[in-house]
């Protein structure tokens, strides 16, 4: 292999990372403040999709953008809102209710976004930070959808706060010990069920990016499951918001590969090059989990971490 | 004393309490009926009562926990609306329940913070801790801020529980079982602390305890509580432990009561034979705890068969993990474990073929289904040997009509077998339990804090059939946090500290505070 | 008899009370709901066709079902059925390349029992990832069912292409004396029948053999099943093992009697479909039976809307998702005594909790203080 | 008049993807159009059993007599049970193999010689690109798709035989990251003219136009989503295809069994010029044209070699667009990177 191609081989997979890791970044930074809230949320595929339908939606009916943003914040926020009360009610289990909601969310969306499959949206206007390079495809790779700074500064707001707001501490409080939190006065259900819906909204922002920045048309197969991968992304990122940066660009680089590797001309075994993904992450699980134990950083609350 | 002015001690120093007529119902069950309380300012007040008298529902409600259905809580004799926790702490009124309320993946100062009420949005964290580190300086007790009570001990929790509490500087501490998981000597600790802060007229301490022995040395009132009322008040000064106990019980078990003491005295403790069989022999047992930290370290000890030995400890010192890798539910990471002299894995043909049964705590969690019936939690032992199963087939009528029998046997109050056992009442599922685990004959028993949370009667029926299974030539291992308990029932006390066994003696000279000197072993539990 | 109604009473009222918000849902796009309601029930039950039609759709849903409902009581939530039935599906194909066109009867059990085999050990795999490793299965099951789909495409197109197959890559066809024909001379094929017969085996497993038990036993409280000494890693693994093998047969039975040969149609989702199946049953083998004929009614009314009303595909899901969230929070009704709701609302709860059992458990949070 | 007809179409995705789907649909609305034609339409149908209700309940509950299932995956073994049951009931496919003997009377497949518009695609791309490069991104490596990237390479080559193509496989017919991750992956090789064999091409389309490339598009046309980036497109015409078979079930004519047609026959065409087109690319691909609706131009002839050197098509020999040795091809030709 001559350094050109490993160049180009590296700047595919590193804008395959920005490019194919934005959506995962939001749906596991969504996860993350769920579960962190010691709720889990299967059903951010749901979320994902209708946000990335209404994003479109908004963007296409208003001309702007930014409202298709705030749409898709809006639209994943109310469905993660309902998932977040359901779950609230007693007897009614967390994972069932995030598959029940996956499967709505989804409904709505498609049934909702026909009319959007055909036309074109005003996009997110890119960032350029590859200017100072003269190779197209490090140029190519270092254009940012403008979510992706956001969704990197929210990960470290994330982290600060959870260290160091009231919110962040309640939050955190609710998913590692209810009693504590209830014993001194607070509401675990509303902290939960504002925990989840304001993770429906971040993980709604990803939807955002699949319609409104990268590949940037809405249609019924727009998410390949990102929504649910993010459980195993946050387990793999252990409930740090930082690194779910890490994870979700991992994951997006991983999901490059293979599209990279054919465009040099190595074409064999396509599909398993589709999987490297699903294995590197069943690998790292397989690696950094300890049978009865919990694991490290885990929500005390979370029963997935168990 | 009564009749202090409120205004005197409006919102700063010590609070009067006193609640009216307080009723609190749990769907038709009532657990308080038409309490009233007084707390004189400035006093140690305890209070008694068997398990559900409705001690922790009193509290609860002071504490905005739960809300009562009539009357009132008056605070400086003032009537008070005490609508949440967050009312109750505003009021000056702190709490440490009686179960752990800590957030175990939250740093020490986190948990303090929190507990402070008023957080600020953000938090600065250098002036936060210059405040913690000031605070901490001004109580008799030292935290690593930086700790997580996940890897504190137990006492170390309870003192961040006191810790969280005085850091409001609260007017009315409220203390639910504080010492239960505390050596002696931490308990001395922690309540002449208490003490002082009142005895400084900074607050007024009520407290729960079933120990009359703290009620006597720190309390300087007593309230005893029965089936939800409030039947005695009195000055520590006036009374014993013996009219205490006497209140608590009532009038018409007095007399079952001083049968059971008699018995007692008169129960001859057969000590074991120096040479009889050994039945259980562990051997350099290593056991990992939950998050990866050794829990029980090279292990040894051996149990005769007639023999009841009896483990003492402070509760988080590898207890619990060695019990659940002696019965199996936690993989034992080096050692050997023999019962009648053959190897033991815990598998069920193990247990079948050496009688080995076991008495865990809590058997709701770690005996039980709860979701499966009275009938098919007490098959579980042996739902497919026969005549319970025969021909590969399960036979629910040999299940009924054996659960039936033992129902009867055991006096367990229940719907009838097919009831889910998570309907029962924690002490029925108790007895449930005991008739599956002490049916047939008995090798070795293990029971794990057998009778935590019982009442009276049902500690000494449980320690009465454990005693029958010594007697009839079984091998008890007792571990218990209860040293009252093991000095009552065992043989042989060895203590547990840091996973290790750092003491033994004969029942017999067993020495309180020996035994709880090494029960603090090096947990730092002097501060 | 009592007790199913019972049982039953809330999961239908929040079927009807789904069918209701549907009704208005439609009604804002245009559509009549009286005339909805009416071909919902026409096709999906309205006469023998339309009954053919939702059992033959509710067969491999029985299936997929039981491969989440079976490790369900043992106390594991296995959502990668769609692994183990593609991978069924494909063992299927690869052992039938094995006999020879004679093979008959003996052979299709054989090439059944590939499928099923195949299944079972990808599903007892992430079995033994969490007993292994304490990975959590429902990662696991739903990582290893995207590298199933992947390993299923690359065989399919690569090493077992039947040069044949053009544009269709598929294995090599199975011979007509190995495939599973319809019940009767009826489109209702046999994978019907053997969807029921485990379903009833596997209730009848689970109620009345000392191993059934035991793994209801594991599945209820782990700790009291280790106590008491059952195997519960090899309980774990044995539930897993038969809901992989029902999955794995599932993808078997497509084969033999809809595809023929193991190829790419066969991703359809019945895997994922049996996840909702299996929840809206509560894990009970009987009540699956009921449930996929719903959801196959549910397919069968879905198509003739689209073709009667022009309603988009999506509105069957839509109405999927709106009865399956009624169905749930239903639950929540469930423990209410009526009489003391006005009661309830005053009251803060108790500290004390129920024990956690060791399993994803329904939130304990019981309406908190405001 | 004929009589009236009731007709069925059966679609695998969404009717409107700007794709596949779309091209048959189009077709289907102008059927509507047509007195005496009743139209019933189902979408997103699974091709397992579901396809098999489908077409029944078609058949049983709306009285379809002729059903038109128009995914490749719907032929073999659901069509041909179906229509065995079924021997009153006119089916046609589009793209399967209908062969005499083998399959039943009541069954046909249509299909279009779209590789002819792919070759004219790419003489036009091999006009415009400046890099040399073209990438194609397609679904899976079948006989269908490989012929397409291989008339856009020769086309291509035709002009500039220095031409290569960089083929992208994404392993399924709807993967709407993927592909635009492929475009971008392509792109970023110095790949500047695009092209594509997937169900729904906007993506790719638009993708590339962002990144400043062109594209020839697929299926139908998606001038309107790039117009400065669109060079022109293969585009099918399925309406000459169902007329044919509504005109025969109508007539009482035997059903036509194995119906193909190229751009002659006007089953498929090309989409207008973009502007961006020189005018030297679009007198050379008119001249192939014109050729070619003369019958006089064969994509496929002698002394052809595969991309490993070996020899695919014997010098001497040349297959006409309907010969079947053409639907079974396995091979990527000299040009073309990318393995089968
Ligand atoms: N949240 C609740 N719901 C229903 N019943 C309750 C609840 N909390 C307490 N009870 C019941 O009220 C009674 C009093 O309970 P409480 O906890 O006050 O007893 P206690 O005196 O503190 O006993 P212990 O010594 O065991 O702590 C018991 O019968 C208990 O079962
Ligand atoms: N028809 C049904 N529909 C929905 N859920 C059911 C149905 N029947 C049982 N269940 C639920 O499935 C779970 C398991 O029930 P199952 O009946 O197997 O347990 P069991 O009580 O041990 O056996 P049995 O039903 O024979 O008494 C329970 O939670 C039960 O409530
Ligand atoms: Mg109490
Ligand atoms: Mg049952």
């Amino acid at each position: 292999m001559s350094a050109d191609v490993v160049v180009t081989l590296a700047s595919a997979i590193l804008g395959g990372a920005l490019r194919v890791g934005a959506p995962f970044l939001f749906v596991s930074l969504g996860e993350c403040l769920t579960e962190k809230a010691g709720r889990i949320n299967l059903g951010l595929e749901g979320v994902l999709v209708l946000s990335a339908m209404c994003a479109f939606g908004g963007s296409y009916l208003s001309g702007n953008v930014w409202i298709g943003v705030v749409c898709a914040m809006l639209a994943g926020a109310a469905l993660a809102a309902l998932h977040g009360a359901l779950c609230s009610l007693p007897r009614v289990n967390d994972v069932a209710t995030g598959i029940a909601l996956m499967l709505l969310g989804m409904g709505l969306a498609f049934y909702l976004g026909k009319p959007l499959i055909q036309p074109q949206a005003p996009q997110l206007p890119p960032i350029e930070l590859g200017n100072w390079s003269d190779t197209p495809a490090v140029k190519a790779a270092l254009q940012i959808n403008p979510l992706v700074p956001l969704g990197m500064l929210l990960a470290a707001a994330m982290a600060w706060a959870f260290a160091n707001t009231r919110p962040g501490l309640l939050v955190r409080m609710a998913g590692d010990s209810s009693d504590a939190a209830r014993a001194l006065g607070y509401s675990v259900s509303g902290i939960r069920i504002a925990a989840t819906a304001a993770g429906g909204m971040i993980a709604g922002l990803g939807g955002a990016c699949l319609t409104l920045a990268y590949p940037g048309s809405w249609n019924e197969g727009i998410s390949s499951g990102q929504g649910l991968i993010a459980v195993a992304l946050v387990i793999f990122a252990r409930w740090s918001p930082l690194r779910c940066v890490g994870a979700a660009l991992l994951f997006g680089g991983a999901g490059a590969i293979g599209p990279a590797l054919q465009s040099v001309g190595i074409g064999w075994g396509y599909h398993l090059f589709n999987i490297v993904p699903y294995v590197l992450t069943l690998v790292i699980l397989v690696l950094s989990c300890r049978p009865g134990q919990l694991a490290a950083g885990s929500p005390g609350e979370l029963s997935s971490a168990r | 004393m009564s009749g202090m002015p409120a205004q005197l001690h409006a919102n700063t120093g010590a609070m009067a309490l006193e609640t009216y007529e307080l009723t609190k119902r749990f769907g038709a069950f009532t657990a308080l009926d038409h309490v009233a309380l007084k707390v004189e300012p400035g006093t140690v007040h305890a209070l008694l009562g068997e398990n559900g008298a409705g001690k922790s529902t009193l509290v609860k409600c002071i504490a905005g926990f739960h809300r009562a259905e009539e009357g009132a809580v008056m605070v400086d004799g003032r009537e008070q609306d005490i609508a949440n926790p967050v009312v109750a702490r505003a009021l000056g009124i702190g709490m440490v329940y009686q179960h752990f309320t800590l957030a175990p993946g939250m740093t020490v100062a986190e948990n303090l913070l929190l507990a402070g009420g008023e957080t600020p949005f953000l938090i600065d964290w250098k002036d936060k801790r210059a405040v913690l580190d000031a605070f901490l300086a001004s109580t008799p007790f030292r935290l690593d801020l930086d700790a997580r009570p996940s890897e504190l001990a137990a006492g170390e929790k309870q003192k961040l529980e006191l810790l969280k509490q005085l850091y409001l500087k609260p007017r009315l501490l409220i203390l639910d079982e504080p010492t239960s998981v505390l050596t002696p000597q931490e308990a001395d600790e922690v309540l002449g602390h208490v003490r002082e802060f009142a005895r400084a007229g900074l607050c007024t301490v009520l407290i729960i305890t079933h120990k009359f022995r703290e009620v006597m040395a720190y309390a300087d009132d007593v309230t005893v509580l029965r089936r939800g009322k409030a039947v005695h008040h009195t000055s520590v000064k006036y009374t014993g432990p013996a009219l205490l106990a006497r209140h608590m019980v009532g009038e018409a078990a007095e007399h079952a009561i001083e049968e059971e003491n008699l018995s007692q005295v008169h129960a001859v403790r057969v000590p074991a034979v120096a040479d009889a069989r050994l039945a259980l022999q562990v051997e350099a047992l290593d056991v990992v705890g939950d998050r990866g930290a050794p829990a029980v370290r090279d292990l040894t000890m051996t149990v005769r068969a007639g023999e009841i030995l009896g483990v003492a400890g402070v509760s988080g010192n590898g207890q619990r993990e060695l019990v659940e890798a002696l019965v199996g539910q936690r993989e034992r990471a080096g050692g050997s474990v023999r019962v009648m002299g053959e190897p033991y894995a815990a598998r069920r043909a193990d247990n079948h073929r050496l009688k080995v049964r076991s008495l865990p705590e809590e058997p709701l969690r770690n005996a039980c289904v709860g979701d499966l019936s009275v009938a098919q939690n007490m098959a579980l032992r042996d739902f497919d040997l026969p005549p319970l199963a025969s021909k590969g087939l399960l036979r629910f009528g040999e299940w009924r009509a054996r659960a039936r029998s033992w129902i009867g046997a055991y006096g367990i109050k229940t719907r009838g077998e097919d009831a889910p056992i998570r309907s029962l009442s924690g002490g029925n599922v108790q007895r449930a339990v005991l008739a599956r685990e002490l049916a047939g004959d008995i090798n070795v028993l293990i029971a794990a804090n057998p009778v935590f949370g019982l009442d009276f009667a049902a500690v000494e029926e449980i320690h009465g059939r454990i005693r029958g299974v010594r007697d009839r030539g079984g091998a008890v291992l007792l571990i218990s946090e209860d040293l009252d308990e093991l000095l009552a029932l065992a043989d042989r006390i060895v203590v547990m500290s840091e996973g290790r066994i750092v003491f033994e003696t004969g029942a017999a000279d067993a020495k309180r505070e020996v035994l709880g000197a090494h029960m603090g072993g090096g947990h730092g539990g002097h501060a | 008899m009592k007790q199913v109604a019972r049982e039953a009473a809330l999961p239908l009222a929040a079927i009807a009370a789904a069918l209701g918000l549907f009704g208005i849902f439609v009604a804002f796009a245009g559509a009549n709901p009286l005339d909805v309601w009416l071909i919902l029930f026409k096709g999906a039950f309205g006469d023998w066709y339309s009954w053919q039609n939702t059992l033959q759709r509710a067969a491999p849903l029985m299936l997929t079902a039981l491969c989440v409902a079976i490790p369900a009581r043992a106390g594991l939530v296995v959502i990668g059925g769609e692994g183990a039935l593609v991978l069924g599906g494909l063992a299927c194909a690869a052992l039938a390349q094995g006999f020879s066109s004679s093979a008959g009867f003996v052979g299709t059990v054989f090439v059944c029992i590939a499928g099923a085999v195949a299944g079972a050990a990808w599903i007892a795999l992430a079995g033994w990832l969490r007993q292994w490793r304490g990975v959590n299965e429902t990662i696991s099951s739903l990582l290893l069912a995207y590298v199933a789909i992947g390993l299923f495409k690359h065989i399919v197109e690569g090493p077992l292409r039947d040069p044949a197959s053009l544009n269709k890559p598929s294995t090599h066809a199975l011979a007509e004396s190995l495939r599973i024909g319809g019940i009767a001379g009826s489109d209702v094929h046999w994978g019907l029948v053997l969807g029921v017969l485990a379903c009833v085996v596997a209730a009848l497993w689970l109620r009345w053999t000392p191993s059934g038990f035991s793994v209801r036993v594991v599945g209820g409280n782990l700790r009291a099943a280790q106590l008491v000494g059952l195997p519960a890693t090899r309980l774990i693994l044995v539930a897993c093992a038969l809901g992989g093998a029902a999955a794995g047969l599932a993808g078997a039975v497509e084969v033999a009697a809809v595809h023929t040969s193991a190829n790419a149609s066969l991703i359809a989702g019945y895997g994922y479909a049996g996840i909702l199946v299996s929840f809206m049953a509560r894990h009970h083998p009987l009540a699956i039976i009921p449930v996929a004929i719903l959801f196959g009614g549910f397919g069968a009314a879905g198509s003739l809307l689209q073709r009667r009303l022009g309603l988009p595909d999506a509105s069957v899901v839509v109405l999927q998702g709106i009865a399956f969230v009624l169905i749930l929070a239903s639950e929540a009704l469930r423990d209410v005594e009526w009489r003391a709701v006005w009661k309830r609302l005053s009251v803060i709860p108790g500290l004390t909790r129920d024990p956690r059992s060791l399993t994803w458990t329904p939130d304990q949070v019981r309406g908190d203080s405001p | 008049q004929a009589k009236p007809i009731t007709v069925g179409v059966i679609y695998v995705g969404p009717r409107d993807d700007y794709g596949y789907n779309q091209a048959q649909a189009e077709a289907a609305a102008q059927l509507k159009k047509m007195a005496g034609v009743k139209v019933v339409e189902e979408e997103n149908v699974p091709e397992t059993a579901a396809v098999q209700k489908t077409m029944t309940g078609m058949i049983a509950q709306d009285g379809a007599s002729l059903v038109f299932p128009t995914s490749f995956g719907y032929f073999d073994p659901h069509m041909l049970a179906v229509a065995a049951k079924h021997p009153d009931v006119r089916f046609a496919h589009c793209g399967g193999m209908w062969t005499d003997g083998k399959h039943p009377k009541n069954t046909a497949s249509y299909f279009g010689y779209i590789d002819e518009c792919q070759y004219l695609n790419g003489v036009v791309a091999g006009h415009m690109t400046k890099s040399n490069k073209l990438g194609f991104i397609a679904a899976k490596p079948i006989p269908q798709v490989l012929r397409n990237i291989n008339a856009f390479t020769m086309g291509a080559r035709s002009v500039k035989p220095g031409i290569t193509t960089q083929v992208i496989f994404t392993g399924d017919w709807s993967m709407p990251v993927k592909e635009a991750e492929a475009t971008n992956s392509l792109a970023d090789q110095g790949v500047d003219v695009f092209t594509m064999h997937v169900d729904g091409p906007k993506v790719i389309v638009e993708t590339a136009a962002k990144r400043g490339k062109m594209v020839c598009g697929y299926h139908a046309s998606q001038a309107k989503l790039a117009p400065q980036a669109y060079l022109t497109g293969a585009e099918w015409n399925w309406l000459t295809a169902y007329t044919n078979f509504i005109e025969s079930a109508r007539g009482g004519k035997p059903h036509p069994n194995f119906v193909r047609g190229g751009l002659k026959e006007g089953f498929v065409k090309m989409s207008p010029y973009g502007s961006a087109v020189s005018d030297a690319a679009k007198k050379q691909a008119d001249a192939v044209k014109a050729e070619m609706v003369a019958g006089k131009f064969d994509i496929f002839k002698g002394g052809l070699k595969d991309n490993k050197g070996a020899v695919v098509i014997p010098a001497g020999k040349v297959f006409k667009q309907t010969d079947i040795e053409l639907e079974k091809m396995n091979y990527l030709v000299e040009g073309v990177i990318g393995s089968v």
